[in-house]
């Protein structure tokens, strides 16, 4: 119990005291979730609103897979994304591995398919609104796609956010992938499985504390910017 | 104005779940004239629109125009029943179809500026189309529709939530347009409005076409009993 | 730099906090080490993603240089290990003679007993001593806790169900949620827990840094790493003991 | 790059021998998984169309902390439910530590978030389509909720699923919570990080691919009995 | 029947980003008789009867009904222009409002089957709602409105979309109900119908209520130019 307090106490002096670890860490994991977001969101957003349009042979088994997908173990992914990077791996001589390169390259396999998936879900509403419209202005689908995320870009922020909070939060793939190495890999989340199992809870919790806060900030920010709530119909 | 469009349809056929909602069809479509699609509610006046403009597919049967489907397409406009707004403001509403075929930026603005003028819009260009009221929406569909001047019409009971002055406006403008050689494929419930539009007249039941005719003859004499029933309001059959 | 793979109980001993920068300053390298578990350890070493390895496992290491994966095994310096668990001590395993009565008092009193499961060289270290006490642990129940986990997260579990526990001292004493468990038993000399290190083969693998990990070999058998080693106390004890013969 | 062969192989002999120990803890994979989706649900459907129809002072402020909530670092919430549970903790009493109970503690209170954003995402749409007849009925709370998830109920999938993709993946908390010991808490999650601790990569990616596969079971069964794709407008 | 409702307003507004519209109006409707309000196209009518109902909130001023809120709101049922159509069979849409009222099972069955085959929809229980056509949706919303029998609906251009037969029937229907005692508030388009149904007149214009009037007055002599323009179809003012 206290050392729920005592976290708080090691947050509150990690972020007041600037701690350059911290900033350092915490830089990182921003660096290495956000670039991931950005790369899957480039693939899935177009990904599930085609999904959504298109209707082909195996349509349902494509989208049930892609649900399945959003289940991809972290540790698995790491582990696959390390056997490719690896020296003895196809791609070693690129000398990926256990940087954030690589940390971003197995995010990004990790969130894509949350992306597309929540996109597809909300995709098929407003298509369902627009299909007439759309065909009767006998639109390319390419412009159909881009019609649609454009006027759907508000719900798709639940999307986009979702993945960077899978992002943001994930440690299994990073650590295999990033190594965790001290200023070169480590990001907050792999700094508090490190210092857990050094049992020194306070300042796990502490880092913890701060992730949370970091995650606030980002989401308050892009609420933000994107004004969400005045959409809808009132 | 390019190639004249007429269409034929051949044991066309609509099935939804199992039960058939249309066809089969047999009927032919000149390329000029003002043809109004008369029938009861479900008759299937909006599924046909939707067969020979092609948002709707055949279950059986054959739909073919004088021209390559896909010149077709693009010389063709359709007023749902229902109007569909993208949830933009007025403007983007008129400008998106320009858009979608590369028009200039000033282009777009003049011709925008002229229609939102024409339905009385012109002061809500920055509104969100779908908090307009119910006509004024009717309305920007339509003007939507006619931006880009196609060649081929279809609207879908275009008038059923206008006020009588707006009516009158869109009905010149439509004979406007026929006389001007556009084709025009609508369907009404307004029996009056049909006479004072039709050159010919196409009228569904229960998903058949029961009489095709010249709007004069069939106005004055109706070769089927349903048809004269239906124009008097009464119960068909 | 230089990529060394160290095992979770070498880095918790915080041992790499006093030499890394050392290192860094007397040679320039900057070491970067990958905190896994011993097999991962080399596994790494194996595919040549590390330059080097230092890990305490005698059977993993001689099967890798056999493998040809390593050029050669130097030893550098051993911890020991200990027997930690309820202040209660309810096998009474504080007095015992060795590490083998120690397990014997357990098993017998069918104490909650926590085990790394993971195949790390503690793990195999303690499953030698069972072997020893002639028992195997495939056939214990309950009280025998098979965690699967590093040596932190299996002191965390151990802590939080106050069963016993064999780890090594320096991990035990960086420990920080050592709730009510105390060190009860240490000092066995087949406790000793020897850390070698091993450079990977640049034969089987050109793009290591043959000669940043030979300079660091060098560095971890020199007086300095012998000063820094010996001298490195947690809490008033002395950790490592090196054991390193130097490079005449 | 041949260790994903050799994991497929894995794979491969552990499910057609049947191997118990596989069986186990992929049946207590499944145990916990479901388990917290079914939870979870039960508070994050309704709560996330409550957001979506009701209107109140910190409403933007409440949606954005949920949608941070997402990135609830698993290890966190691992150790903050340790924390909770252990002897030493407030509810210690109740012995629930390193039992199957505490990872389904704690992997409801990491996917609930995530399933109640998307629920309310979902909703908003509903809710202006059916606002002012529900609003003209004179429906009390209660029947909007409900009346919306019921209407929304296949959009609503996508939500379950992206939970239970969350859940049957994640590693970090049920590590600290449950302690993977050997047939009482090891799932097959924990089981892939031992065994990639112990460097058999072979085997942990072996299991890897049995949690896809079963996450891919899981799903077809889903979308099998609710006939997604036979909804919207075609 | 229970307390008649008549209700007032006061200096009633609704602004929506800054414009007004509706309002300020001041305004009393009776307990009993048939109201049809007059407008053209984004006068108000819409946003009044949505605020006589209560799901449209004032922006300042007053609304009042004789009985409590609540009573008010449970006798009272609401035609919206644009069908809104439950993502459920035809038959579920008409039992939802008792199913709400927790009506007996075999009850609403008998109603549900006596209400479907009145609006022409009784082999259609089955199909879902949303893929009915245009009028087929307007008459099942009317329907499930008026199967709680309550004592005020408010209609806003329900036969917009209706043919001939299904309007002469909604009208008569509505007008039973209204010798029955139910207060009827109705928008339209269709002067006729206008001046079949109604008891008496308020004429809208931009949001402001222009002239109200007994309906026969009304017709006959007009107080104001606007609504004389209005009836002639002619542009206003
Ligand atoms: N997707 C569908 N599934 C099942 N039935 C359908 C579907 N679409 C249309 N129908 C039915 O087909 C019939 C014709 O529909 P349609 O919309 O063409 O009628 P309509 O002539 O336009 O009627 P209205 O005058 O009311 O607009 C209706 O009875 C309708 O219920
Ligand atoms: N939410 C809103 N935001 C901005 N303007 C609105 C909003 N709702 C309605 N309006 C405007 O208020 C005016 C009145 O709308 P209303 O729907 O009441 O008109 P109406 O009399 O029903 O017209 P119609 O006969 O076409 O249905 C319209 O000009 C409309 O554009
Ligand atoms: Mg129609
Ligand atoms: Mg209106």
């Amino acid at each position: 119990m206290n050392e729920i307090w005592a976290g708080i106490q090691a947050a509150f002096r990690l972020i007041v005291t600037l701690d350059p670890d911290l900033v350092e860490i915490t830089l990182r994991s921003l660096q290495v979730s956000l670039s991931a977001l950005v790369i899957a969101s480039l693939f899935a957003l177009p990904f599930g609103t085609w999904l959504a349009i298109r209707r082909f042979r195996f349509r349902r088994l494509t989208i049930a897979t892609l649900n399945a997908l959003m289940g991809l173990p972290p540790v698995v992914v790491g582990l696959i994304v390390y056997l490719l990077l690896s020296r003895s791996g196809p791609f070693g001589v690129l000398g990926l591995l256990f940087t954030p390169t690589a940390m971003i390259i197995a995010q990004v396999i990790i969130i894509t398919p949350l992306i597309a998936s929540i996109t597809h879900q909300a995709m098929r509403e407003l298509w369902a609104e627009y299909h007439d419209l759309l065909i009767s202005l006998n639109t390319t689908k390419r412009q159909r796609i881009a019609t649609l995320i454009w006027d759907g870009r508000r719900t798709l922020l639940t999307a986009a956010l979702a993945g960077f909070g899978r992002a943001i939060g994930e440690v299994g793939a990073i650590m295999i992938v990033g190594g965790n190495i001290d200023h070169a890999t480590r990001v907050l989340t792999t700094a508090i499985a490190l210092e857990t199992g050094k049992g020194d809870f306070a300042l796990a919790l502490g880092l913890g504390f701060v992730l949370i806060a970091l995650a606030l900030l980002v989401n308050f920010a892009i609420h933000a910017l994107s004004r969400t709530e005045r959409e809808g119909r009132w | 104005m390019s190639a004249p469009m007429s269409v034929v349809l051949e044991q066309a056929v609509i099935t939804r779940r199992g039960a058939r909602i249309l066809g089969p069809i047999d009927m032919a479509l000149g390329a000029t004239g003002f043809t109004i699609v008369l029938g009861p509610n479900g008759a299937g006046k909006t599924s046909l629109l939707k067969v020979l403009h092609g948002v709707e597919r055949l279950s059986s049967g054959r739909i073919t125009w004088s021209v390559p489907e896909h010149a077709a397409r693009e010389a063709q406009a359709y007023v749902f029943q229902k109007p569909i707004m993208l949830r933009r403001s007025v403007q983007h509403n008129l400008a998106f179809p320009l858009q979608l075929l590369k028009v200039g930026k000033p282009e777009i603005g003049t011709r925008v500026a002229d229609w939102s003028r024409r339905i009385g819009l012109g002061d809500a260009l920055d509104r969100p189309a779908k908090r307009l009221s119910g006509g004024e929406q009717q309305k920007l569909a339509l003007a939507r529709a006619l931006i880009r001047h196609p060649q081929v019409v279809f609207l879908d009971e275009p008038c059923a939530n206008l006020d009588g002055r707006s009516t009158r406006e869109i009905e010149s403008l439509l004979l406007d347009a026929s006389k001007a050689g556009t084709r025009i494929i609508m369907t009404t419930h307004d029996i009056g409005q049909a006479r004072r539009l039709a050159s010919d007249v196409v009228f569904l039941l229960n998903g058949r076409v029961r009489e095709q005719a010249a709007a004069r003859d069939f106005f004055a004499a109706q070769q089927t009993d349903e048809a004269r029933a239906f124009l008097n309001g009464d119960i068909i059959e | 730099t230089l990529r060394l793979a160290v095992t979770t109980s070498f880095h918790n001993s915080g041992l790499s906090d006093v030499l890394l920068p050392a290192i860094q300053a007397d040679t320039q390298i900057e070491v970067q080490l990958l905190v896994v578990g011993t097999g991962q350890a080399i596994r790494l070493g194996e595919a040549g993603d590390v330059d080097a390895i230092l890990v305490h496992s005698r059977k993993a290491e001689d099967a890798f240089l056999d493998a040809g994966h390593g050029t050669h095994r130097r030893e550098i310096m051993y911890n020991d290990f200990v027997f930690v668990g309820p202040a209660a001590d309810s096998a009474k395993v504080a007095d015992a003679g060795d590490a083998i009565t120690v397990l014997q008092r357990i098993r017998q009193a069918r104490a909650t007993f926590v085990s790394r499961g993971d195949d790390s060289g503690t793990h195999k270290k303690e499953l030698s001593l069972w072997a020893a006490a002639g028992a195997d642990p495939a056939q214990f129940d309950r009280w025998y806790n098979a965690v699967g986990a590093g040596m932190g997260a299996s002191l965390n579990t151990a802590s939080a169900l106050n069963a016993y526990i064999m780890a090594d001292r320096a991990s035990w004493l960086n420990f920080g949620n050592k709730g009510d468990l105390r060190l009860l038993f240490a000092g066995d000399p087949s406790l000793f827990n020897q850390y070698a290190y091993i450079p990977v083969n640049p034969q089987r693998h050109p793009h290591v840094k043959a000669d940043a990990a030979k300079r660091l070999e060098a560095w971890l058998t020199s007086a300095t790493a012998r000063k820094l080693i010996n001298g490195y106390t947690v809490a008033g004890e002395q950790l490592f003991t090196f054991n390193a013969t130097p490079t005449d």
